[in-house]
């Protein structure tokens, strides 16, 4: 960047560009590098890291391979079985499922609470953030009280055949589910009934005049609306949902396993920080993949 | 702060374990906890080996923790007390001359289940958990590598140290199986899987026989431990001190306190795990002595075995728990 | 008896609002009608309760004869032009002008002309791909319009549709939104509170006050035979005396005039329009007035000079040089004089 | 105006006991005699009891406060300024791009592999400094990076929504730099650093795998206490300190949000 | 030589774009002068340049004699009233209004009694305690007037302050605006796009275009003698005239005009105002022309009518009762006649 030094106004200060820069880089770089040194260049030592190889005793070996990709492909010990492919699709169709009924609950939701008066509505919002502020290892391990056994949900489900009797309804991938949405509800339900509340509704008006039926309301004159919302909420659910480890772990023990669980095991227990650092970039690329269809479909990031 | 600490097995030591230590020596602590061998490794090579004194690893896992530089070697002239092992503790294989640990407790990995749910007269069987035919309840399988998998090379007849490739695919296929069923209720650590059992989430847990029997103790009409028929894991865990550790002088003085004679028993009596602390045996409770969920008998002695060190092959069975779990 | 709405007793209660009481309209076929008023009047509300948007608390209402208060907007033969022209920003013009035909499932080989000819009588030929954000404020309204129109319902109501707007675009589009109707031969009702633009476009007028019509008529009708004196106040600039009627003349604190007709009260008020007031050299033969000038404007095409008479001030908009202090003589033409019971 | 269908109502309504339905089971059980499992042994309050003499407990409340308000004051001091030299400086395009990858990335990380970087980061950070030891140091400076981005996200997006005018005018009636940034600048942006700051507070005490990776032995939080008791069994006395968070967090929610309708 | 502000060859660029092209400026003590002229055409460049917002490319500036075009904003004794009237939201209009001496770090002491004369004088004296957002938009008009003249600027600037009101309220403060400033015999300049508000408080107008300035001068100059066809077109409602010169006669292709002077020129323009155009119920003796009505208008105060003639219309605003369809007589006044060089 060449820079002419001579005065300049902004903002209605006589100054000059270099200045006016120097003064700038001097506020960005504290907070720029904590967050380049802390995150992005570690981000990015994965990658290297993604192809060296875990030693006998789960140290790293500078040894460069691709091995850990392979293995992510499937090519393990024991002949190619897409195992780790498996789990990536399982953690898109988690992320996919969880944002989509959260969007379903999240409609009457937000329009439930922007429609009622002012002084309750108040009520009714303070209530949805709560839950929003509450740690996730409590609302998580929470559901495994709702779902023991001995309660009136595993009861109905026992008497349903839908478990053995004097069974937890946990783990399982019913359990991760349940967790999965209460924890992203408020996500999605909060940026979308900044929407609602916002709503433009001589557009459900006009479709109204415009002789309409119901759906074709929603779809032309409401969906288009609220999207900047949803795709908000989207991004916030189905990102962190698709990595989440917490509740598969708590909720799903070893039988709905997702990415972020696999992850936590290489960096943890497996010591395999090769493979944990591959896996990761998976994630991290799904994320990307995601953000740009997301934003595409309306999301704005500055939302977030 | 100036004080010794100790990361150890959740439910390890009585509850004033520390406070008399303290009484004794003079010297403060903090006690950590952990669930799994794995998780320990894990810790100190993230960090950990400068944060601790004193930790407990299993027999197996020392051998990596000293390839990976975890551990210092012990001062002998600071644990006169070392005399008061178990000879067969005091040359063990994976750690001759106890160079880098002493000893803690022994135990084995077995069985507790539910009486009432079972039958009095059931002889413990790992057929409950890997049998279709012989399910009958929800069970919780143990989360620890090794050991879990230990268990089930038992059940199939197979060494727990095997690195032979079919075994070990047979392994996981059948692992993978006994996921699948709807009577698998995950797996937990020890404490974890007995707690589930005595809440009566589960009819029978793989868990540390200690663990399991302080809930006996409690209702030894309800709740039995036993190591299964076709055999289990025994192990012993040891105390060490680990490479970067802040207070040596603690740690050996911890040590050395711990392999007295009355503490080990204090420790055992809680516990109830074994004692590998020969001088102690004297003021052992004396009904766990004769107790073979603790002790077992020279029969069951002989269907238990170690897990080893496997080297490179340890591999093996991280890829396979890995591929288990993710399935 | 064809009126083509007829609106009967209507009343429209919010809570304790009175947003509509008890309001009777006719409005004859192919007419341009405006409801005039200030802000809050209830225009809206009525113009809504017409579209089916809202439910009216008591009265009735007929469309052609036909009573449609049970009839829900989406089947009424009516559309709206919003304020805020709620056009869709997701669609393209051409697709917000085929919506009502589109949510009928009219099909497509139908849409496709009937869009076409819209788009030319509106000249919006050249907007068709663009979506609604692309257009200014004008273009946007005729989308807006299109996509009424082609509806083609028996009515087409208009809630403020130039009020967004800025002065010079609104003239503009108010002899276009004239012209079109007269075109069409369609009904339109136009809802403003610009008196300016309701006596530019309007063949009636209907003027409103909290929730009540005042006066109905055309536009030179309202304009010079204001029926009170909110009318006359609301609409133009007028002058207000109180007078008091003594024999044939009506006595005000400011001398005595004569009326064209003399009103049957004793004490009422005078209106007279700027343009009934001429200055004169000298004093006039009657309804005469001496005054000085304290303060003039120029406004391009002609000035506005504020008269002091004792404490009352006039507007005139005379085309004589005048300057701030000279003494001059005004005539009330009586021919513009009105007089109104309070 | 518009009425909602009675269906999506009770809709609604259920929602809300789903929520609500956990948080409740934890409450109620936090109250239960027997140890284990939910067969319901009679009400007592000995859990409560129980917590107030448990040392490493309270050391959990007090690490997660000071982690929380520490990180929090950091990060909203660092978002702001960082904020502010991006919002208030013309940087090309390019340049521009470089500081928003690196704002968005902690926003836009999966959580776990946001531990993940980081626990490389400390590995090697090691080698300088012994400060980089798994503990508060770590806990807070992982915290902080995330926070600082949501902070700075926030806060740039408040200034981006005065206009220049306002400063100008400031200047225009003869203020200084200084006296614009003061008296200005500052107070205008004070409902977004206030939010931000709640934003992260929130964030921080929502936390639990950054900490998981970055904690050390004396810098156990409450999050970090509970999920290890959750795995050895879970018994009332965790439900006790659960709904002690639980209604910490209410306070705070109804204290946050009280300042931010004091700032509209 | 006391002109208050003097501009020579200011010059503004913006990459390509020439905001400023060589303007040369002279305000004279205690007027009110206006800066008119379409949106971009640089208005607010130069007042923004003046107030020391921002750095001319070129030119120079003088204030009271003084060169002024390196004092930071800050130190210059001139305010502005921005369009937004950028009030701060977090400041109390007491404070607001005392923003100023304090930042100058004058003692409270002698602010308070000059803030509450700035209340009383703008009458604001009730919303002292309140914050602008709750005012209305001519209250927050005035405290921000206020806020800028208690400096006691030697200049006060004003950026389209009118713009983002109502048309009443509009009309409302333009008269006060002008009264304060005949008030306080202090130097105004006033930015707008608006030309009735030029035409209605200034004491001088610069009608501005591309950067450039095109006519400088009083109100009555620049609408009746217009310098050239813009100037013509952006003021006021003009018809406009090609026409040629044919010794003392000017031919277009509706007839020939005689105006009050010759042009120079032998091909340019013929201008003339609406009020400047007569009906007459026959065919006057010069100037006149044969046309039939095709558009009218009512307008309250006038009826705005089209001709036709030929492509040509005119506007004409009678009195007389006139249908669409009427063929009428027309006179162009002489004396309102302006030629122009194109
Ligand atoms: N949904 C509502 N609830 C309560 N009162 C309402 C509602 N809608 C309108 N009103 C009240 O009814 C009255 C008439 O409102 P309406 O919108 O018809 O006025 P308007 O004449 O259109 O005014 P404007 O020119 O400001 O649009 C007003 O006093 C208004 O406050
Ligand atoms: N910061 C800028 N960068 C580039 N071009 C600019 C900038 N500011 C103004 N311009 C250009 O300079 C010209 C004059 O702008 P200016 O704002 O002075 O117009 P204006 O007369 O005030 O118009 P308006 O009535 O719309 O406010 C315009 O063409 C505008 O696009
Ligand atoms: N709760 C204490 C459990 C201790 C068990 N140690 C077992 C080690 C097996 N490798
Ligand atoms: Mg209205
Ligand atoms: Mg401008």
């Amino acid at each position: 960047m060449k820079i002419i030094d001579k005065p300049e106004i902004l903002y209605g200060e006589l100054s000059t560009p270099r200045k006016i820069r120097t003064r700038g880089l001097l506020r960005i770089s504290p907070g720029m590098l904590w967050i380049m040194l802390f995150l992005s260049i570690p981000a990015l030592s994965l990658i290297v890291i993604s192809f060296t190889t875990r030693g006998a005793y789960g140290e790293i070996e500078w040894v460069f391979t691709l091995e850990n990709y392979k293995r992510l492909a499937g090519y393990s010990l024991f002949g190619w079985s897409p195992d780790y492919l498996k789990i990536l699709l399982r953690s898109i169709i988690a992320g996919l499922i969880t944002t989509v009924v959260c969007i379903i609950l999240s409609y009457p939701l937000a329009f439930f609470i922007s429609t009622r008066d002012k002084a309750t509505r108040y009520l009714w919002l303070t209530a949805l953030i709560i839950p929003f502020w509450t740690n996730l290892v409590i609302r998580t391990y929470a559901w495994q009280i709702v779902l023991a056994p001995g309660l009136p949900i595993a009861k109905l489900a026992a008497l349903l055949h839908l478990v053995p009797p004097g069974s937890p309804l946990y783990p399982s991938p019913f359990a991760v589910y349940i967790g999965m949405i209460s924890a992203f509800l408020p996500f999605v339900a909060l940026p979308l009934y900044s929407s609602v509340e916002k709503l433009d509704w001589s557009l459900v008006e006009a479709a109204n005049d415009l002789y309409c039926g119901k759906w074709r309301v929603f779809h032309q004159a409401i969906l288009p609306q609220t999207l900047p919302g949803l795709s908000v909420g989207a991004i916030l659910t189905f990102i962190p949902a698709m990595g989440m480890f917490l509740i598969p772990d708590l909720l799903g023990g070893a039988k709905y396993m997702l990415v972020g669980n696999l992850i936590q095991q290489q960096f943890g227990k497996s010591r395999d920080w090769p493979f944990g650092a591959a896996v990761s970039l998976a994630l991290m690329s799904l994320t990307l993949i995601a953000l740009v269809i997301l934003n595409r479909k309306g999301g704005k990031m500055e939302m977030l | 702060a100036n004080e010794l600490r100790v990361l150890i097995w959740s439910e390890y030591m009585p509850e004033d374990f520390m406070d008399n230590f303290t009484k004794d020596t003079g010297i403060k602590s903090r006690v950590e906890l952990y669930e799994s061998t794995e998780e320990l490794v894990a810790k100190l090579q993230a960090g950990g080996v400068k944060q601790y004194d004193v930790v407990v690893p299993s027999d197996y896992i020392i051998n990596t923790m000293i390839k990976l530089n975890l551990l210092q070697k012990l001062d002998h002239s600071k644990l006169p007390n070392l005399a008061n092992l178990e000879d067969s503790f005091k040359n063990t294989a994976y750690d001759p001359g106890n160079e880098y640990t002493a000893p803690y407790q022994w135990g084995t990995v077995g069985m507790l289940y539910n009486k009432e749910k079972l039958g009095a007269d059931y002889v413990a069987s790992t057929a409950l958990f890997f049998d279709p035919a012989s399910r009958k309840g929800p069970v919780v399988m143990i989360d620890s590598i090794r050991e879990m998998l230990g268990i089930a090379l038992k059940y199939m007849g197979k060494s727990v140290n095997t690195i032979d490739k079919s075994d070990l695919k047979a392994l996981a296929d059948m692992m993978i199986e006994t996921k699948s069923s709807k009577y698998f209720a995950g797996f937990d650590v020890g404490t974890g899987g007995r707690s589930k059992v005595v809440a009566g989430t589960a009819i029978a847990a793989l868990v540390y026989n200690g663990d399991a029997m302080r809930a006996v103790t409690e209702a030894p009409d309800k709740f039995v431990f036993a190591n299964p028929k076709e055999g289990g894991v025994i192990w012993a865990d040891n105390m060490a001190i680990p490479a970067g550790a802040p207070h040596v002088d603690y740690a050996h003085t911890f040590i050395n306190w711990v392999l007295d004679a009355n503490n080990g028993a204090a420790l055992s009596n809680w516990t109830q795990y074994a004692t590998p602390n020969k001088a102690a045996k004297e003021f052992i409770t004396p009904e766990d002595l004769s107790n073979p969920a603790i002790y077992p008998s020279q029969e069951t002695m002989k269907t238990l075995e170690f897990i080893t060190d496997l080297g490179k092959d340890n591999r093996y069975y991280d890829e396979l728990w890995t591929m288990i779990k993710t399935r | 008896m064809d009126y083509c709405l007829e609106a009967l007793a209507l009343h429209k209660n919010y809570g304790e609002v009175k947003a509509l009481d008890n309001v009777d309209l006719r409005i004859n076929q192919g007419e341009l009608f405006t409801l005039l008023g200030p802000s809050g009047c209830g225009k809206t509300t009525l113009l809504r309760i017409i579209a089916g948007l809202e439910t009216a608390s008591d009265g009735k209402l007929f469309l052609n004869g036909k009573p449609i208060l049970d009839i829900p907007a989406n089947k009424r033969p009516v559309n709206t032009i919003f304020q805020s022209y709620a056009l869709f920003p997701h669609l393209k013009n051409y697709d917000n002008i085929a919506f009502g035909l589109r949510s009928q499932k009219v099909p497509e080989t139908q849409i496709a002309p009937r869009v076409a000819k819209m788009l030319e009588m509106l000249e919006l030929e050249k907007f068709a791909d663009r979506y609604p954000d692309q257009l200014s404020g004008g273009q946007r309204q005729r989308v807006s319009m299109a996509r009424a129109l082609i509806c083609e319902p028996e009515i087409l109501l208009l809630d403020e549709p130039m009020s967004a707007l800025d002065a010079k675009l609104r003239v503009q589009l108010q002899e276009q939104l004239r012209r079109l109707q007269l075109r069409l031969k369609k009904n339109f009702i136009l809802v403003t509170h610009d008196q300016e633009e309701a006596l530019t476009v309007s063949d009636r007028i209907a003027v409103m006050k909290d929730g009540h019509i005042l006066q109905c008529g055309t536009p030179s009708e309202i304009y010079n035979h204001p029926n009170c004196r909110f009318v006359a106040e609301f609409i133009g600039t007028a002058n207000i005396f109180d007078v008091e009627r003594q024999g044939n003349l009506l006595e005000s604190k400011f001398g005595e005039f004569v009326p064209n007709t003399m009103p049957e009260w004793k004490k009422g008020s005078l209106v007279i329009r700027p343009e009934g007031i001429r200055l004169r050299p000298e004093k006039p033969a009657q309804n005469g007035i001496r005054s000085r000038v304290i303060e003039k404007y120029y406004r391009g095409t002609y000035q506005n000079i504020t008269l002091e008479t004792g404490n009352l001030r006039m507007r005139t908009a005379p085309h004589r040089k005048i300057e701030i202090g000279d003494q001059i003589w005004v005539e009330l033409l009586q021919e513009s004089l009105v007089t109104i019971d309070d | 105006m518009f009425k909602l269908n009675m269906r999506y109502k009770i809709l609604a309504i259920a929602t809300y006991l789903f929520l609500y339905t956990p948080l409740l089971a934890v409450m109620v059980y936090s109250f239960n005699k027997s140890r284990f499992g939910i067969h319901w042994g009679g009400f007592s309050l000995d859990w409560y009891v129980k917590l107030l003499h448990d040392d490493l407990v309270i050391e959990a409340c007090i690490n997660t406060a000071v982690l929380a308000v520490v990180s929090t004051i950091i990060a909203t001091i660092l978002g702001t300024t960082l904020a502010m030299g991006l919002a208030r400086y013309p940087w090309s395009k390019k340049v521009m791009t470089f500081f928003d990858i690196n704002l968005y990335l902690p926003v836009v990380t999966p959580e776990i592999v946001f531990a993940g970087a980081l626990v490389v980061a400390f590995t090697c950070l090691r080698y300088i400094s012994s400060i980089f030891e798994p503990g508060l140091v770590t806990m807070i400076i992982g915290h902080v990076t995330f926070q600082v981005a949501f902070v700075a996200l926030v806060v740039r997006s408040r200034l981006a929504s005065f206009n220049n005018e306002i400063e100008e005018a400031s200047r225009d009636l003869y203020a200084s730099n200084w006296y614009t940034f003061r008296h200005v600048l500052l107070p205008l942006m004070m409902p977004g650093i206030v939010s931000g700051a709640m934003l992260a507070l929130t964030l921080s005490l929502d936390d639990f795998i950054i900490s998981f990776f970055t904690a050390g032995p004396t810098s156990v939080t409450l999050p970090l206490y509970i999920y290890g008791e959750v795995h050895r069994g879970i018994t009332p006395k965790i439900h006790a300190l659960s709904t002690v968070g639980i209604f910490v967090t209410i306070a705070l929610v109804i204290l946050s949000q009280r300042i931010s309708s004091k700032d509209n």
